[in-house]
């Protein structure tokens, strides 16, 4: 068959089965059992490339992707505006259609992409170290939850409140099976220290806290990094939108001892949740424990500067069950795009992003808690979520906004923490005066 | 002054003052920081990020592209690592502004297509494996075989089997398997392959204990050949109550020819990377959907979309669901590629694929045993492994020939995998491959065969043409500087 | 200012201008009389590439795409399928942001490509030499035209019925201050070459004929060019839609001298008419009479094998106002374009293509034309384009048809050379049945 | 065995029965080809397309990419050329589908966006310029010389002024002006640069006489150097009678800061491939806007567009118009892309963008001439021609300093013109530069310099490091093989 993914022509596998001694190529598979062959074979026709992209239109079609309406739906993945150079760069087939750069003399560009990467990441969060990357910021933060207690050697963990449920339900998963407790803190207001302070023990082997936190809550101070550390537990940072660091001092600074998140935010499109990236960074005392690829810089025969994976003893394919971890493939692509992502805006860009986030955010709660019948349920200092309740609105209100165009978004599952109808609402850079004093409008008309 | 340097490190081609975009900002009035954020949780020292302009970084990042080198560039016949061409198609969907600008905690009514996709998908990934049901959240195949390992734990809790503690794995698997199955709280038995470079039953025998939980497994193994008595070790290990999981690296050497299902395993991972064409990205992001037989469906991690007379909905109501192994729902973006490579190639194709891989890897195995050591001398599936040069006076090392090889514009094959052995040399040359390719590779290879007699110094020297020569890896790991 | 295009900070300003020996930049410009410089400012604020986008955006949104529609408009810029890969590879910018390859040893990759594009074209119309490119169709037919009153010194030009509108015209632009004729010929079904031997003479030029002509019909034989060199003019050959030799017989093989056309079907997006593709091609007695740029093969100091421009005597940067033409940009990346396009669809799918329009548009012909009230105006073997009349159909149809989501054709200017309201319609390959069918149901409705 | 030998030829890789694309075909039933064409009209002879697989594809166009270089990969100062960095966000809008699919033959109520957008791109060309009315429809600078130069045919025409057959055109102009004009039916007179570099008015004054029908001139002109007497030398020729042509290619070195118009001309053809950003895609498509004053607008190609209550028209109405010089409206996707730069930049940018262009020349000039030879010694605007070098004992030509350039990354000045100064090399740095790329400019610049003296021969066998060495063009013209 002539098909564009297969080039090997009928008369080329004709002349190749020669030079092996076979009469057909099919002899090739005799070892597999005739019975198990019977059974493989299933109903599917080939289409080619245009009706497979009419296929997926159709289906991307009965998508509404937020950049039909005005969102304001966050809570752990983020609208932002994605330079137009990034893809053109991204994907030159070089850097997209690559392996991991296992030989670094025809794969420089990549492994300093890399190099590059974990010093700005390492920037970033204020740390020493950070690897070049995790699958997605769950995944990190399930990982130093597992270095933390393997460092350790102690059996418990204390998760603040306010952390990504997503990351909750994966910590859950990946120690479900270990002799560990993992202590998820209920939500008190006021009263994180206090109450932490009372949990804090000696068989604390780390605490784990989101910066700013779900809800958008700035909670991360360096008293209570202290008082972990004082207590002999690792602090174990999580930051679900690194943009905000272009404003928020960095954890590093503050004493964290490990910085994991989730860098979608970075130039990284929504996509339905993935692939996303995830990011590792920690005090160079945790260097040889910790998961993932890094890349060193050294010198070639010539003295000449250059770049390798290093330290891949610490890595599956060598030590195998002794490894820090078992990941592979990681984001590598991701991560340049990160990479990307912040050489374009630079510490200004970032700055701006940032502080357009949190004007709107700030601009947005005041507004909407003008309405009589919204409940202001973020008190404390917040970034660029925050949490309002919406009372009697319940089920019609989701609907209601979205015929008007907007998203209004993300309904906090009842109880915890908030009592009320509760939603969380995020407020992109994209976000104008206009498109948030309809939205307040709009809202207060549906709550009528 | 040197000529046709690399680029500079980003931070040393920064200067102050330089923009490379200007985001959309706020249209509101500029409230000052300090009533947005108090002054305790912002900044104190300057961020330190690299000022450049738009040209900069395209230039920057221009330049390390053409310091790399992927499929597009040239033969990448990576033994393991299934390096076939990624067609251009894959890389228009996902950028869909359906797909693209699609948030993943949107109502389901706005997500139907998305869902569907998903539904699709899995449904197509069970009939080519000949499993049950699919989970799409895994971010790669590693990671498939952690969440297939927490199955595996959990059912046992379930059955209150927790003793069976131990996964068999063979001496030749990836590194991968025996580390998720730490991960997954399981010690590691490790199996001798035999002589002929497969697992015999004879020799699987005496590892059957009561605290085996199962075995990995992935077939054709990692030394390309096929597991010709899948049949009775699946058997052997369900007989002992244990389960098999197929780890499904190498699917691409049977699509369309035998399914892991009708093997007997119990769990099968794929690399949507590998076997179905999505590109790796330099490292990543793959992704590594699970598949499982139904007794294990109930743990699959949630939620999992159905179809109902309603549309396609989420649902979460597993109670015995391991959870969640990643934040939202997996890869989506990796998987709207493999599944349109799926579309194009129809069941035809797909076994077409497996049948150009299979042969051309035999086409190579033929022509390179005449100058190469062969271990295992009889078919292989769609790689193989040579142990070094057969005439090698100079003691030259498959490190050398992969060094040289680079000088030839050609990506090296997987050395020093797997580990039983020697100087392994492991060639995948995939269906991409045209009978020009082949031979010119051979004729490469032969020519590299004979420098090892002629010109061992040279060759022990090489790369000759890129852009840095061998590079210190000792020094790296003794002093690491992993930032600038 | 930062700005992102604006690479030079205020401070590199200062020490350039130091270095110079200025205190300001704007001491450079002090030629300029001031009141020139006074004159020069105007309003127009700096945007961001975001506003930029949803400006452009908006302006998108308010056009009517075909890819909208179901489009039966051709008349001269046709709608096909264009295969991914063919994006990817134009845009790497190597290609994407050179000049005009002036520099053959860092170009060999762009002048390989035109070498290719030079062969390519020259094998489809089956011509011995090709240039690397015209501005469009057009132009290209009135260069030809130029060529052959140059040539042969003779003063009149013959153009044949059925030469698309926007080729006449530009030939008249182009000879407007000649001192020569240019007889368009009336249209008169049958007899073109009983008008053609009436109206040749030794005094003409040359004879342009449109293959498939701008109706879609079929009027180029053997027999009439033989008859046009017997008299001693020159035969050029129009080409609008090359796809069609991957089923036609090249103008070449039936003795065309020069064969010039529009390639824009050779995988350039519509783009609301531009940039297109002119090609140029030639038997070799007119190769030192070309315009445009060539490629030729030659070898370098070592023997090796290389490309660099050649004969560039001919053109204008050498023999300025004896230049064979005046142009210097050309089409180099549509040229390339068409390459990829080309090789991408190979033998095969370029027939395929072309037999598929065919089929199409002979099966919608057949469906309209029993229609009672559709008139079929196209009773010469046609190829993919038809005329039908639909009398008393006039302004209400295309209006109503666009409503069902239907582009019914181009509508042809009354009277020349059909009497009726006559419309000229093209079914490329992606023309289904079902539309087809659907689209004959609803003119028959539009017709009651 | 040839070490990374380029590509071969696509013919050379064709293999029969090779696919690289599926197109989609009618789902009619296959009637023979016979019935619906006449065999008369069919191939006889197969068609000799190459038959590749996409992969082939991909892989060659890959590796000639990789065998080429534009502005991403380095430094261009390409004099003349104005190869300044083109934005990405250029490329993305023309792809959007309500332009990438629209069809040049569409009814004025699906294609007001479109219309918008020429309005409003004339409407900012005449502003930045000075001019009253555009016309988009050129598709290169020197097809808007065409359209321009037949324009004054034609109103010489109309004025019954055809005696006046002669375009005065300074000899240091590019040579689409004079072929440009011989196209149009005009004499072409040489006027002769001053010692300066400039015309002057007495220089000029012999040549007018009645024939003249104008002048062309490029201001700044390419030697870099602003005509200082222009408002004199724009009056002398309209004192005549006669009209002035401004070449815009130059127009880098002065946006915001003069405008054509008010200098006195009547013509401006603007290349939006050099000024305004659009990539030059290795030679074209560029585009070429002619700007008229007032008294010229009748003579504008039609249709014109036009805003009306009711939204914009097409309008043929125009009695005096040239007619059509291209098919359709010109290079409408360029267009698109011109435009976004100038928004993008505002007229502070633009103005800018001139100062920066300016500012790097005459850096590179004051530091060049210590080496090289400079002619005209004055301040230049956004380019500058040396001429040769100064101390050069081995008699090194420029194209020998030029093939030395390629060995450091960087793309040669142009070589050879402006034809008026010996070994002339013209450089143009544009904006799109930093401090650090022009003193890395200036160190190459000196390093060859000294090479000239210290190692004459090596230079002048240069490149060394590019995939060919120095091509034999001589035999390329004796012996055309321009089709494999
Ligand atoms: C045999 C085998 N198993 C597992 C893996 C791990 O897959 P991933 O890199 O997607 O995590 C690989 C990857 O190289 C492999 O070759
Ligand atoms: C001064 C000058 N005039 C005219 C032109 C012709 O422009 P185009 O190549 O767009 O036809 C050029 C192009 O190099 C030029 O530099």
């Amino acid at each position: 068959m002539g098909h564009p993914y297969l080039p090997l022509t009928d008369s080329e596998r004709r002349q190749m089965a020669k030079v092996i001694g076979l009469q057909d190529p099919s002899e090739l598979f005799q070892a597999i059992p005739e019975a198990i062959k019977a059974q493989a074979s299933f109903e599917l026709p080939a289409r080619n490339e245009w009706e497979v992209k009419k296929r997926f239109s159709q289906w991307a079609a009965q998508n509404t992707p937020v950049s039909q309406v005005i969102s304001f739906l966050g809570a752990g993945a983020y609208e932002h505006a994605i330079p137009s150079a990034l893809p053109y760069l991204v994907n030159r087939s070089e850097f997209l259609t690559a392996y991991t750069p296992y030989q670094p003399e025809i794969s420089q560009g990549l492994l300093q992409a890399f190099f590059e990467y974990q010093s700005l990441i390492a920037e970033l969060t204020g740390m020493d170290v950070a690897n070049a990357s995790m699958y997605d910021g769950p995944t990190a933060l399930a990982e130093a939850v597992l270095l933390a207690l393997n460092v350790s050697k102690k059996k418990e963990v204390i998760v603040l409140s306010g952390l990504n449920p997503e990351a909750q339900q994966v910590i859950k998963t990946y120690t479900a099976h270990l002799p560990v407790e993992i202590h998820f803190l209920a939500p008190q207001d006021p009263g994180v220290k206090a109450e932490l302070s009372s949990l804090l023990s000696d068989q604390t082997a780390a605490v784990v806290i989101q910066y700013p936190d779900f809800f958008g809550r700035l909670r991360l101070t360096s008293e209570l990094l202290s008082l972990i550390k004082a207590s002999g537990a690792l602090s174990i940072v999580y930051i679900n939108d690194p943009v905000c660091l272009g404003l928020l001092e960095p954890p590093g600074a503050m004493g964290a001892d490990l910085v994991v998140g989730e860098a979608q935010s970075l130039g990284l499109p929504l996509s339905f949740g993935g692939p996303y990236l995830g990011f590792f960074a920690a005090k160079k005392n945790f260097l040889r424990n910790m998961p993932g690829r890094l890349v060193g810089m050294t010198t070639d025969l010539d003295g000449k500067e250059g770049f390798v994976l290093t330290l891949q003893t610490r890595e599956q394919h060598i030590r195998r069950e002794k490894a820090t971890s078992n990941i592979c493939s990681n984001q590598a692509l991701c991560a340049l795009t990160a990479t990307i992502y912040l050489s374009l805006l630079g510490p200004t860009g970032l700055k701006e992003v940032a502080l357009s986030t949190v004007r709107n955010s700030h601009y947005l709660y005041s507004q909407l808690t003008r309405i009589p019948a919204v409940q202001g349920l973020s008190p404390e200092p917040f970034f660029h979520e925050f949490v309002v309740g919406l009372p009697n609105a319940a089920a019609s209100l989701v609907p209601k906004m979205k015929e008007k165009g907007f998203l209004p978004g993300y309904k906090l599952p009842p109880g915890q923490p908030f009592s009320t109808d509760a939603y969380l609402l995020y407020t992109s850079e994209l976000r104008t005066k206009t498109e948030m004093d309809r939205f307040c409008e709009e809202i207060e008309r549906c709550l009528q | 002054m040197k000529k046709k340097a690399g680029p500079a490190l980003l931070n040393q081609a920064s200067v102050p003052g330089r923009r490379g975009y200007l985001p959309p900002v706020s249209d509101l009035p500029p409230t000052p920081e300090e009533e947005l954020i108090p002054s305790s949780f912002r900044r104190t020292a300057p961020l330190n990020l690299p000022e450049l302009s738009e040209m900069d970084v395209t230039r920057h990042f221009t330049q390390l592209s053409m310091r790399s080198f992927g499929v597009d560039q040239g033969f990448y016949p990576l033994g393991s690592c299934t390096m076939k061409y990624n067609p251009k198609l894959l890389e228009d969907l996902p950028t869909f502004p359906g797909f693209r600008d699609l948030h993943p905690l949107q109502d389901e009514a706005d997500i139907q297509g998305a869902l569907r996709l998903i539904y699709e998908a899995e449904k197509i990934f069970s009939a080519i494996t000949g499993m049950d049901a699919f989970t799409l959240q895994p971010a790669a195949g590693a990671h498939g075989e952690l969440t297939g390992l927490l199955i595996m734990k959990a059912a046992l809790r379930d059955q209150g089997e927790l003793a069976r503690d131990t996964i068999l794995i063979p001496d030749s698997a990836h590194g991968t398997n025996p580390a998720s199955a730490a991960l997954a709280g399981f010690k590691v038995q490790k199996i001798p392959s035999s002589a002929a470079g497969i697992i015999e039953p004879d020799d699987l025998k005496p590892y059957l204990s009561p605290q085996v939980a199962g075995l990995m497994l992935t077939n054709p193994n990692t030394l390309g050949l096929f597991e010709e008595k899948i049949l009775t070790i699946t058997q052997m290990i369900h007989d002992i109550g244990g389960q098999v999981y197929y780890d499904g690296a190498n699917l691409n050497a049977i699509m369309g020819w035998a399914r892991p299902g009708d093997m007997g395993f119990d769990l099968v991972h794929l690399n949507l990377h590998k076997t179905f064409a999505t590109p790796h990205g330099g490292g990543g992001p793959g992704s590594g959907p699970l598949g499982v037989k139904a007794h294990l469906a109930p743990y699959l991690p949630v939620p999992r979309v159905i179809s109902t007379p309603g549309g396609f909905k989420w649902s979460d109501d597993a109670p015995r669901t391991i959870g969640k192994v990643k934040g939202f729902w997996g890869h989506f973006a990796v998987v709207i590629k493999a599944l349109a490579y799926i579309y194009c190639l129809g069941f035809d194709g797909l076994k077409q694929a497996s049948s150009d891989a299979v042969l051309a890897a035999n086409y190579l195995q033929t022509l390179l045993k005449e100058d190469y050591n062969l271990p295992y001398d009889r078919y292989c599936m769609h790689e193989f492994v040579l142990s070094g040069l057969k005439d090698n006076p100079a003691a030259i090392r498959t490190l050398d020939l992969a060094k040289g090889l680079l000088d030839y514009g050609i990506h090296p094959p997987t050395v020093y995998f797997p580990l039983i052995v020697p100087e392994a040399l492991m060639i995948e040359p995939t269906e991409s491959v045209t009978l020009d390719l082949l031979d010119s590779f051979v004729a490469i290879m032969k020519e590299l065969a004979s420098q090892a007699k002629t010109k061992p110094e040279e060759l022990k020297e090489a790369p000759h043409s890129t852009p840095v020569r061998r590079l210190n890896e000792a020094q790296a790991a003794r002093h690491p500087v992993l930032k600038w």
